[in-house]
């Protein structure tokens, strides 16, 4: 059955579209205002780090050192990286399952992730979580979130409660600013809708950073999601912005961002991005990509957000030299991080039982066969949930 | 000590001053739901609260469930202490991914990084001639789940107390109403107090039948109990409060001396808190029993309209002297 | 929080502004072409029909003859009778729990309806549904259902259905339209959008009519709705048409809806309504309606839609007498209805566990505990469920 | 009779052939649900469907869980008969309105109007180091309640023939897919044939102790068994192949013979199918059962990722061999 509101793509004669029904690069890079070198050179790192530890995790994943599901970010790395520095560190970033990426650019060391996939007890997890579920408390990630779009309104209620602690409980001013990150395909589930909903209505401080990579699994946009060329119009139906940004070129990410995020923060109104994007792998691991074209995947790697930012500083004196160290650098870092993961020991059968409530009734044993556990020790090496602490 | 005046009040108004006590006492926690403010609450529980805590602390949503339910979820990572009133439990099934698979399971998936301290509260079970998808007595489904504690006060008292534990609790609270209830007065005294969560209350002694009871059917368990009683039959009936954490110990206790229980739970049968007392008791106490727990439950059908069938359907102390009776081979 | 999407309303000197954020009778009544006497005739009929039912409704609540929930229709007869005129007796309708007046409309007998809400064996659902749920399978009314907007993927289904019937079963072109109302209030449960969003994705021939009464209980649609104001912003994320309908006046309920159906019924797209109406009663019996000034009410008073109708044909030469005749005629059918419902008898106990299951394994009596049933005979008085036949 | 040559085919091979011959046979039916048509479904149970059938009968849906099903339960209402895949049960609580409200309700609702026959089929349970949101094990949620019949097979044989039987139900079916047993190849006759509801199979004959489980779990219990068996215990493995309608008369003559009982069960335990058969069994055998029935279930905490922590949580056959002698007293 056709969809009838996608634009027609395939008339003969025309240039190629891509999934996102415009010409590669379509969405024009705005002029920005040159950043910082050191800063620019700092993001170039961390998208080198992303991308090897996405590499990485793919050979571990055929090593069946990670088991599950893991879906990796290779092609992304400039969105997290962008958004991330465009935000102040207590600024409450949730997203959903594609995480590793936002995990490292926020700041999560690099060992504590990989640790989590191998399922140890030093992941950032206690090897609880796994793939999907990348949370990080000491520096604000409130988690991958493995149900599509559940994390969205998580995300509202962050930029809720901050609101609230702020102006409630402490007083003042509402200051943060939340990110919330979540795929097109997110974009059919209707819990994103209440949320977008509140969000307007309520008028809280986050941005809806739709991370349109143009498929969910093998469904192309335009055969899931009305409108698919224009996701904006989504936004519209909540009463604010949408905007269109070009995903795949860190500095546009960052400029824009920036330039939303502290709207954002002084107005209170929400605000929606079409975050342009392009995942070069597939879904998840046992994805052949059957459902798009090599070519497609080319036009894309043309505009290889890697490429971009080496162009940049390349023009602005890096030399190939410079270049080289810090893939050396980030591959150094990503095989210590495996290192180290293999070495974290798996965590104690006694953990099973731990983390299910915060108030015990005695020790928890499961409330209704009595289990007989061991006493092995736990210790954990991570931040923990602290109901009575004052947050960010 | 000074004897305090007995003060009388209704189910209702002590649920809103547990609320209202908590809210004063800390401004992490807040109120939201449909009504619950310039409606002052479908059932009036939340009555007058808007007036005293204002829009910022107590707030009307739009009926997006699955959307508000997860906002206090997220709100609650941060350290807030948010209470969500679902009108109803049963329009708690459009948030039932939201409540099940993130609020009682955060702590876990972060490896105890973030909790979630959330009560989510509301009209819960049948009785009122709502038909099918009005009716839903959520224990039975959502008791199963890990990671969740689950009240259901048959009183008063015990609502007042229970959801100031509840308030206060780490971890998600499923807090159970019955709309039912909410008129009926009961003594609370003035003075502040909590009840403490996995602990049962004796409604009845006797020797007989242990009845293990919850919420509502609490009172039929009462009704039956005084009519058995008449018989010369002496029941025992316990008032759980709690379904998670379930007090095994006081309902192993009971049925070791009388030797004999009777289960009523407003539930359906299938896999419910019912057939899980039934093996609990059976487990426990296999050497006391002279006759297998008899249970006694919804009809396992869809809730019916008529007056007379939602009768029928409903656990009533017809039902429950009968199952006592058989139980102790009186039938 | 202020929503700031709505337009301010309050500002000094503005003429009075109802609670769709327009002036009273602010949307266009459209000329129309003057129908058949006879018709709009019997569409007054209808209304007074469906008005004087709800009046003996609530007094019939008042009286404990009526359980549970009770939402009258008073306000909106427009809406349902107008609608309903404008679609073909085999085109599948599903509404909301405010739904006496779609199964009146409709065509089923008063009796029937009322006996439902009396509980009794005689109601269009044997007494198991009540107020809320009103089926009729002879008249291809898909039921009132009782979880706000957990209608509208049925109806949805439905459309789906009906052309999958048509094109696929039967092997012709799709002929059905259906029609799925849901309240201004529903716009807000994530479902109805997902279903919107599948609409316009399948091309399925549907009309989404939302009665925008301006309220959800006691929440006016700009403290719980974005884009309150314009609500047809939210068709547009779905990439088809969204059009207001004046909802007070049934003429212009029927012409418009029946050129919106025609073309539907053509082209397979669905098309959302807003359909501007009133309810001048409480959401149930048990609202004081304190949340809005007797001004409001009053002004829309003036706009009453029987009002309209008899003004128009008493234009084209109705007398007062004629009038009186049809006000007599539905108090005498309503009052039948009432007294027939009353000496229906209760449905027997043993309806208790029929119509849980249509295979059994014997006779149902329940998975768990066995339980003792007396053999009451059953005497279905409605259509049943036969899944083997070609239904429409 | 002429023998027929065995044929192997593999679980996933099994369901497709089940509703590929039931589309073939009925107009009415179709497929419907996430990458079931162009991606060949998530798990390939699909697989070449859409090349037989085309893209109005296997349907590729957006991620709209709800939406969806609630489409599909619109359509059945009018007398289609969708299949309709969560690509994972887990992703089924967003529906959970839909599925538990509407479908198993409408029949009563309607007073008999409107029925609702589809299946509603996907992967269930754990143990793909998934994580917590996504290891549901759903019919410790979903079996409480009526209206709804609930299959879950344990080999390619019962897929098929349990499937054909659920494409014909005239009444909504729950089939619970083991994402962990698609691979697994067994016999399936090329004969067409269907296995009611509601009748266990004994997978294994014995005299000490009778192990009821629920789909993959089954294999468990076998595993168990034969390890047993070389202690000189012998049990009878039953496999129910439905949770409702639940063979109780099966599973009563077996302990009835045995005089004990250990369940398995992959769900949590609290209120759950193993609870329910634990009570069943005390109430029907009560005087033949020599110790109370034991229960082995996944362990009451959310699902782990890592691994090892993953299989200790599951079901496994130390805890059954465990379980079965503790039931004997030989613990
Ligand atoms: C509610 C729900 N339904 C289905 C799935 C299975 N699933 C996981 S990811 C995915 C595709 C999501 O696509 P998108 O949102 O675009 O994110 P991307 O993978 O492109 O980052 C699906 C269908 C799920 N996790 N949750
Ligand atoms: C999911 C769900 N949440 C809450 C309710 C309680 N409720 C019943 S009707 C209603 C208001 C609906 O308003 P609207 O959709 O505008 O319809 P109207 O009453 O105006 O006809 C609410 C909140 C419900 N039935 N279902
Ligand atoms: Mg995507
Ligand atoms: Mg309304």
């Amino acid at each position: 059955m056709a969809n009838r509101d996608r634009p027609q793509t395939e008339a003969p004669g025309e240039p190629f579209m891509n999934v996102h029904g415009a010409p590669p690069s379509g969405v024009v890079r705005h002029e920005h205002p040159t950043v910082d070198a050191a800063l620019a050179r700092a993001w170039l790192r961390q998208m080198l780090l992303i991308r090897e530890f996405e590499l990485r995790c793919m050979q571990a994943y055929q090593d069946k050192k990670i088991g599950g599901f893991c879906h990796v970010y290779i092609g992304q790395e400039a969105v997290a990286v962008g958004c991330v520095a465009a935000v102040e560190a207590t600024d409450p970033i949730v997203t959903a399952y594609r995480d590793h990426g936002h995990a490292l650019a926020r700041g999560m060391e690099a060992r504590h992730c990989m640790a989590e996939m191998f399922g140890r007890a030093g992941g950032c997890a206690k090897g609880k979580g796994g793939s999907m579920h990348m949370f990080d408390r000491a520096h604000n990630l409130f988690g991958g979130h493995g149900i599509v779009g559940a994390q969205v309104p998580l995300g509202v209620g962050l930029a809720f409660g901050t609101k609230y602690l702020d102006e409630v409980v402490n007083g003042g001013r509402s200051s943060r600013v939340t990110l919330a990150f979540l795929g097109d395909g997110a974009l059919n589930q209707g819990s994103v809708h209440e949320a977008m909903n509140l969000a307007g209505l309520f008028d809280l401080p986050i941005v809806f950073v739709c991370e349109n990579n143009g498929y969910s699994m093998g469904t192309a946009i335009a055969r899931g999601t009305t409108m698919g060329h224009n996701i904006s119009a989504k936004a519209a139906a909540y009463g604010y912005e949408g905007l269109v940004i070009d995903g795949m070129d860190v500095l546009t990410v960052y400029a824009e961002m920036k330039a939303i995020v502290e709207r954002v923060r002084s107005t209170c109104r929400p605000v929606f991005v079409d975050m342009r994007t392009y995942r070069y792998k597939g879904h998840s691991m046992s994805d052949p990509r059957k459902y798009r074209t090599r070519e497609e995947e080319e036009q894309y790697e043309m505009d290889d957000p890697i490429g971009a930012i080496k162009g940049h500083l390349e023009a602005r004196g890096m030399t190939e030299e410079e270049f080289k160290a810090l893939q050396r650098d980030v591959r150094t870092e990503v095989r210590g991080a495996m290192e180290w993961s293999e070495s974290s020991p798996a965590p104690p059968v006694a953990d099973l039982y731990r983390d299910v409530y915060i108030e015990r009734w005695g020790t928890y044993t499961g409330s209704s066969q009595p289990e007989m556990l061991g006493g092995a020790e736990n210790a954990p090496q991570f931040q923990a949930f602290d109901p009575k602490a004052d947050l960010l | 000590m000074t004897a305090v005046a007995a003060r009388e009040i209704e189910f209702r108004d002590a649920l809103r001053e547990a609320m209202s006590e908590e809210m004063r006492r800390d401004t992490r926690v807040m109120l939201l739901g449909e009504e619950v403010a310039q409606y002052n609450g479908a059932y009036k529980v939340s009555r007058g609260m808007l007036d005293e805590f204002g829009p910022r602390r107590v707030i009307d949503t739009p009926i997006s469930e699955s959307g508000f339910a997860g906002m206090a979820i997220g709100a609650a990572m941060l350290g807030l202490r948010p209470i969500v009133e679902f009108m109803s439990w049963s329009f708690s099934l459009v948030a039932a991914d939201q409540i099940l698979n993130n609020a009682p399971k955060m702590l876990y998936m972060s490896g105890g990084q973030f909790g979630c301290p959330i009560v989510f509260r509301g009209n819960d079970g049948a009785g009122g001639q709502l038909g099918s998808t009005h009716s839903w007595s959520v224990e039975g489904l959502y008791s199963n789940v890990p990671g969740l504690t689950m009240a259901i006060p048959s009183n008063p008292y015990d609502a007042k107390g229970l959801m100031k534990t509840a308030i206060r609790c780490d971890d998600p609270v499923f807090f159970l109403e019955s709309e039912r209830l909410l008129g009926m007065k009961g003594e609370v005294p003035e003075e502040e107090y909590l009840i403490p969560f996995g602990q049962a209350r004796v409604a009845r002694r006797g020797d007989d039948c242990t009845i293990v009871a919850f919420g509502r059917p609490v009172h039929l368990a009462l009704e039956a109990a005084e009519a058995l009683a008449k018989e010369g039959v002496s029941c025992e009936v316990l008032d759980m409060r709690t379904i998670r954490p379930l007090d095994a110990g006081s309902i192993v206790s009971s049925v070791r001396r009388t030797g004999a229980c009777v289960v009523v739970d407003q539930s359906w049968s299938f896999g419910s808190p019912g057939s899980e007392v039934a093996s609990l008791v059976h487990r426990e106490c296999f050497d006391d029993l002279d006759n297998h727990v008899h249970r006694v439950h919804s009809a396992d059908v869809p809730t019916p309209y008529a007056h007379a069938l939602e009768q029928e359907y409903l656990p009533n102390p017809r039902r429950i002297c009968e199952a006592v009776r058989s139980c102790l081979y009186r039938a």
